[in-house]
């Protein structure tokens, strides 16, 4: 049971950044809503990954008396996640510097404020 | 009496660091937050790190060698707090200082006038 | 406390709660609080605080690469598109 | 080697290398540029037509990076840690529209953004997308189709917001942005909660063995809900005329396959990902229903628009609906008898759709951008007397257009008739709403036609570069094949990809 | 039980403490500095925890947050400061 | 920003960087690798940024530079894997297993050496490349946008 | 040769057909009069009045479908509301039908 | 040139240190070390802007030697802070030191001791070199006092000559 923790958080989270990017008018919120969101895809990647008593999927240094495949966590969530976070910088660069230039065209971050209608 | 140490070590950092928390919640602005904040976060980090060095010296001297390694990486990272945190500390304070924030209560301030480029 | 209860949250158990309390207020703040750079700080601490949940889910790798990008530049990039824009959300005169 | 055995892989790497030689030649010169950029897209383009036809013959190709032996592929058993491309009829006719398509934006745009700096950005972006495409549509395993749609959007997003100077680029980039960025992070959660039970991300090993749990339930609801959206189906297509009409135009022929690379991954994610056990569920009316909502809201919308590559985006929203109805039908009836009689024909129908949709759409939308590169406008109500200067784009256009239309000889007639009589046969109200829908949007095309190029000579201008009517050529040309010759289509590149849909074992024997 | 899963579980309590300042702080700054603890309290957690498991590669990632962690505050130092970036 | 945050940050920034090769090195060895290190690299630059202010750093970092060294990244991971079908095996197959230099690689757990992972150094140093100008000149580029409203 | 369900679909009998059709309505327009007087007699008046310039005949794009659009005017008045071009409605809509999907799934699964 | 040498002799320090794992280096492991170390020598002498110049092993001893006396001072001052946090009694003001120092690095380490000496905090260093501290307890005989060398050694005991000693 201690060990769904990680999911409750992660819908949590996921519920938190859904709500900024719904209900927030400013665009900065609305990345920072994406961000969240993608914080809880990032964290619940890892919780699935995650085994009771395993250690971490690098061979150096391995603990002695550690049966090896089984005895780690599972390494493919992990790059899963670090390639979502690598993505992850890349479209929050992308939106910020849109935001910058909406800002500069329009003077303002609100969404409702000037938009293409119909 | 080596377990001794890292016990020691251990609370000593543990009380700083609460002390630390504590002070951040009771001192009235921002410089004084500085000072408990900051400091007393770093001296038990201090205290932290050396109880991990310690264990790691303690687990090389049985026989694993690989150990020491956690011994010099734990210092480097006790070396790279050192030298960042009083530089962000202080750029915090001057940043404070120059958006505005006075210090609460103080007898003195000398850089009153003085706020120049 | 029962026992069963008790044997149930053990120290890591504990542990893992804390995190997750510590992820999620942050979260909230970045989402409620009308000053962006404030929101800023708490997108910060809860990188910092995911990626030690990262690190104690046995994800060193991942928690360097949150580390890297969390710590300093998703918070760069915060600050530059503040800086390009403004600071409050819904303008500087309202509240 | 055998080059044939090594295409998969090729076909993404050759755009992707070239993107990052392009900056470099950039230094160099522009021409050896343009160049160097065309000649990459027509050596993808006749491989790509290689190796379909390869495909088409009845082969699976398989591709596992890194290993010893590419076709074979690590053991069951193991864990699926390669990456694996596996290519079947489906993924190959999508292949090749991409292709196409990006080889007629290509050239098109040597002269359509020359005034504009950082061309060469320009380009590797393309090819970026180009090979973000072919990626997501010849990938074997899911979270490979999650990267390559990211790639995809990242520089789609950057592409439509090309022309930065315009505020409605930058706005409707920053739309298409945070759209495709939920869309693909749900897709995330929805392969991690695939992959927390069965431990596999291979869409084949996966298909095997899903048994349609709780969760999985979750994962398909997600996963179509947000490719649907990435497809731009009603009401989730608000994004589509927003990010489609500021974009420079040869770009917007390339978001038209794009959109349909989504719907490619929202086909194979339902018919073979969840082949085995999709009987149980609703999903194929569910389809029919967002199709006949984006064939009537699309088209409607469209007639009353004034912007004429907004108009088109309404258009490229209604005639996804097809695609919809017909793939949607034949989603319905699958598994049961109906399905070989005319279950079959809607699917090859709405497939047959997919490339017309691509080649007419591409081409309107490129005689859009010839519009706006002679008069700076998109507004129709500014345009007027253009057949009198720009023979060539009017000709274009009217070919375009007859083929959306669906006016008999051309394509768009032929897979709309067997959409017609295949819906018809399940209800009569879908084929008639279809049949409205067409009239419809003959009618808006009237619209474009009699205010943009009847009428007096209003404007002295001249017609359309050289370049840009070579790609507006390229697809037209593939209208009037596709149009004569139907029946040879269907038979030879439809009916494999239909079928391929269709069975999802032969996808998941294929590893 | 682990000494120092104990003290990980203790210094949760002082990021507890740090934390409450960081969302009451009035001002930007005391924000800043409850993050500064927060950060050096976090670096200290690792290395800890990294001594629990024995696992000598996780101090790797203490390391990067002691180098970078200070970057977030001389940004934000910057910002405040009014000057361009 | 004042004279000790500019010293700390110009007597930081050979350590992160060198933290960073490591960790772009050791990427098969130890957490971390071409990305990781990659953004510790460009965090350093972006300190650098910070402390000394876009005026003072203009004429040391450039645009063309950076973009010049983000594709020579890129297409030295790219020839690295189609090394591998040109071998006619597959695309990006470890074509260096077996052979003298970062050939020695050997089954199951081992104490860490350096040349042990065939043509993984190379893509990581490579990815290492292409993550530190990206990312730098996505910084810098923002920064440049700022510069050019006022 | 495009077999259908219900039948077959082939273009070149189509374009024949047309073509045949086209030059036997060629042939009898043919047959019209030749000796038509050209000028005065061929122009045309508008309520008694000359014809405008084509530049002013020509009907602008918004004008088009005119009535059309007046007689759907409720629904497109809806439309409109619709369309209001606001990012977060958009995902308010994208989360709307993952919702009703769920409903109708679980739905489903009550039902059996 | 000093830049760089002195960079890749960090550099390579701080790569040995990082790759020591128990036993001796292997030689792949100190060739990957001298590479990247004249790699990053060059990076760091290409784009960082030099605020301080010195190389000497003699600065390098003072340095470590500085340490003990600096702990000391600092675990002392760490007391007393507690003693406040717990208390709550401050008396916190600004006030300005002239140490005399000239080098930025010296200048550099004195602000940095003094900082992470609780009780006083550098919030200003001005064009000649002057610290204004933030003092949490500011002493009444402090304003007595009004030549400069003594008015430092209420605040930083003797880091100044330290400082001066290691940085220039």
């Amino acid at each position: 049971m201690i060990y769904n923790i990680p999911f409750i958080t992660t819908a949590i989270l996921a519920v938190i950044g859904l709500y900024a990017v719904i209900f927030k008018r400013n665009l900065i919120k609305i990345a920072i809503g994406i961000t969240i969101l993608e914080s809880a895809v990032n964290l619940s990647l890892i919780a699935i990954g995650y085994r009771k008593g395993g250690v971490a999927p690098i061979y150096t240094n391995l603990p002695p008396n550690v049966d090896i495949p089984h005895g780690m966590v599972l390494p493919v969530p992990q790059a899963l996640t670090l390639t979502s976070i690598v993505i992850g910088v890349a479209t929050l660069a992308l939106i910020l510097a849109f935001a910058m230039k909406i800002y500069k065209h329009y003077g303002s971050l609100d969404s409702h404020s000037r938009r293409l209608k119909e | 009496m080596i377990w001794w140490i890292i016990y020691v070590c251990l609370g000593i950092g543990i009380v700083f660091n609460l002390l630390a928390s504590l002070g951040l919640l009771r001192f009235p602005d921002v410089y004084t937050r500085l000072h408990a904040g900051t400091k007393c976060t770093t001296f038990g980090s201090i205290f932290i790190a050396t109880a991990v060095m310690v264990y790691g010296l303690y687990e090389w001297w049985k026989g694993n060698d690989a150990m020491i390694s956690m011994t010099v990486h734990s210092f480097l990272a006790l070396l790279a707090i050192l030298i960042t945190n009083p530089t962000g500390a202080h750029a915090i304070a001057r940043a404070a200082y120059r958006s505005g924030v006075k210090p609460a209560g103080a007898v003195v301030d000398e850089l009153g006038g003085e706020k120049d480029d | 406390m029962s026992w069963e209860v008790r044997k149930m949250i053990d120290m890591f158990g504990l542990i893992l709660i804390l995190l997750s309390i510590f992820t999620i207020i942050p979260a909230i703040m970045a989402v409620v609080m009308k000053d962006l750079l404030s929101c800023t700080i708490a997108l910060a601490i809860m990188s910092l605080i995911l990626s030690l949940y990262f690190y104690l889910l046995q994800a060193p790798d991942v928690a360097i690469a949150e580390a890297g990008v969390g710590a300093c530049l998703t918070t760069a990039l915060f600050i530059v598109a503040i800086r390009a824009t403004e600071r409050y959300e819904g303008g500087e005169n309202e509240d | 080697m055998n080059i044939m055995l090594h295409m998969p892989a090729l076909l993404i790497v050759l755009p992707l290398l070239a993107a990052f030689v392009t900056p470099l030649i950039d230094k160099l010169s522009r021409k050896a540029r343009n160049a160097f950029v065309i000649a990459i897209v027509v050596i993808e383009e006749i491989m790509m037509l290689f190796f379909a036809f390869h495909i088409f013959s009845g082969n699976i190709a398989i591709y596992t990076m890194g290993s010893s032996e590419p076709t074979k592929l690590v053991t069951e058993a193991a864990v699926p840690i390669r990456i694996v491309l596996e290519v079947d009829a489906m993924s190959a006719f999508m292949g090749i529209i991409s292709a196409t398509v990006a080889m007629a934006a290509a050239i098109y745009s040597i002269s359509f953004v020359e005034e504009s700096k950082g061309k060469g950005k320009f380009y590797t972006l393309l090819l970026i997308m180009l090979a973000g495409m072919i990626g997501m549509e010849f990938t074997g395993d899911l979270f490979n189709m999650f990267v390559f749609l990211e790639i995809l959007s990242i520089s789609s997003c950057a592409l439509i917001a090309y022309r930065n100077s315009d505020g409605n680029a930058v706005e409707g980039a920053f739309k298409y942005m945070v759209v495709s960025n939920i869309a693909a992070l749900l897709v995330l959660f929805s392969i991690a909660l695939l992959y927390s039970q069965y431990d596999l991300l291979n869409i084949a090993a996966l298909s095997k063995v899903i048994s349609y749990t709780e969760l999985d339930k979750v994962a398909l609801v997600l996963l179509v809900t947000s490719f649907a959206m990435k497809a731009g189906s009603v009401p989730m297509h608000y994004w589509v005329p927003d990010g489609y009409s500021p974009a420079p135009a040869s770009i917007t022929a390339m978001l038209v396959s794009a959109t349909q690379a989504s719907l490619y991954a929202l086909f194979r994610v339902s018919f073979t990902l969840y082949g085995k056990v999709i009987t149980a569920s609703y999903i194929g009316v569910f389809l029919i229903i967002l199709g006949l909502l984006s064939m009537f809201i699309g088209v409607t919308m469209a007639l009353s628009q004034k912007d004429i590559k907004r108009l088109m985006a309404y258009h490229s929203v209604s005639q996804t609906g097809y695609m919809l109805l017909g793939v949607g039908i034949g989603l319905y009836l699958l598994n049961t008898s109906d399905f070989n009689t005319y279950g079959i024909k809607a699917m090859e129908g709405g497939i047959f759709h997919i490339i017309n949709n691509a080649m007419y759409k591409g081409l309107l939308f490129l005689t859009a951008g010839a519009i706006f590169y002679r008069l700076k406008t998109r507004n129709l109500n500014e345009m007027g007397g253009l057949a009198h200067s720009m023979k060539y784009t009017t000709l274009f256009f009217i070919i375009g257009a007859l083929a959306i239309a669906g006016i008999p000889p051309f394509n768009g007639f032929a897979s709309k008739l067997l959409i017609y009589e295949a819906a018809y046969r399940v209800s009569p109200i879908l084929s008639i709403v279809a049949m409205i829908v067409s009239i419809l949007t003959l009618a808006s095309f009237v619209k474009v036609f009699h205010s943009a190029f009847m009428g007096a000579k209003i404007y002295e201008v001249e017609e359309a570069p050289k370049s840009m009517l070579i790609g507006m050529a390229i697809l037209a040309a593939v209208i009037i094949i596709l149009s004569i010759f139907p029946g040879l289509v269907v038979d030879k590149i439809v009916a494999p990809a239909a079928h391929a849909l269709a069975n999802w074992q032969v996808y998941a024997g294929g590893v | 039980m682990n000494v120092f899963m104990l003290t990980l579980a203790l210094m949760g309590i002082s990021v507890l403490i740090a934390m409450i300042r960081a969302i009451l702080g009035p001002t930007i700054p005391d924000r800043v500095v409850g993050l500064d603890t927060i950060n050096t309290l976090v670096i200290s957690g690792m290395l800890v925890y990294g001594a629990a498991v024995k696992e000598i590669i996780y101090i790797d990632v203490a390391i990067v947050y002691a180098l970078l962690s200070y970057i977030t505050t001389v940004l934000i130092a910057k910002y405040l400061e009014g000057g361009k970036l | 920003m004042s004279i000790v945050v500019r010293t700390i940050a110009s007597s930081i920034f050979p350590m992160a960087l060198i933290f960073s090769f490591y960790v772009i090195m050791h990427g098969h060895l130890t957490p971390g690798g071409g990305f990781q290190g990659g953004a510790i690299a460009a965090s350093a630059v972006v300190m650098l940024l910070a402390a000394h202010g876009y005026k003072r750093m203009e004429s040391k970092l450039s645009m063309d530079g950076l973009s010049f060294v983000e594709s020579t990244g890129a297409i030295i991971f790219v020839v690295v894997g189609l090394a591998g079908l040109i071998a006619g095996v597959s695309f990006m197959y470890n074509l260096l297993v077996g052979s003298p230099i970062f050939g020695y690689v050997p089954h199951g757990a081992n104490g860490g050496y350096l040349n042990s992972g065939g043509i993984l150094p190379i893509l990581n140093l490579a990815v290492g490349l292409k993550v530190i100008a990206g990312l730098s000149s996505v910084v810098l580029a923002m920064i440049l946008f700022t510069e050019g409203e006022e | 040769m495009l077999k259908t369900y219900a039948g077959s679909w082939d273009a070149i009998t189509w374009i024949i057909a047309f073509i045949t059709i086209a030059i036997v309505v060629y042939i009898i327009r043919s047959f019209g009069r030749k000796d038509y007087r050209k000028g005065e007699a061929q122009k045309a008046f508008f309520s008694g009045e000359d014809v405008l310039s084509p530049e002013e005949m020509h009907v602008r794009a918004s004008n088009i479908y005119w009535g059309f659009v007046e007689a759907m005017k409720g629904y497109y008045a809806w439309m409109r509301k619709i369309h209001n071009g606001i990012i977060n409605d958009y995902i308010a809509w994208f989360v709307g039908v993952a919702a009703i999907m769920f409903i109708v799934f679980f739905i489903q699964e009550v039902i059996k | 040139m000093r830049v760089f040498v002195s960079a890749t002799i960090l550099s390579f320090i701080l790569w040995l240190l990082l790759t020591f794992n128990g036993s001796l280096w292997q030689a792949d492991e100190i060739l990957a070390g001298i590479v990247f170390s004249i790699l990053a020598g060059l990076i760091t002498a290409k784009i960082n802007i030099k605020e301080h110049k010195n190389l000497s092993l003699t600065r390098w001893l003072m340095f470590i030697a500085y340490f003990p006396r600096f702990f000391y001072e600092m675990a002392k001052a760490n007391f007393d802070v507690a003693y406040r946090v717990i208390t709550g009694k401050i008396k916190p003001g600004i006030v300005k030191i002239s140490p005399g120092l000239k080098n930025n690095l010296s200048v550099t380490l004195l602000a940095n001791s003094i900082t992470l000496t609780p009780g006083t905090l550098t919030v200003e260093v001005d064009e000649d070199k002057n610290l204004y501290v933030h003092w949490i307890n500011v002493r009444d005989d402090f304003f007595q006092e009004h030549e400069e060398k003594c008015r430092c050694k209420y605040v930083c005991s003797t880091f100044p000559d330290w400082a001066r000693r290691i940085g220039e």
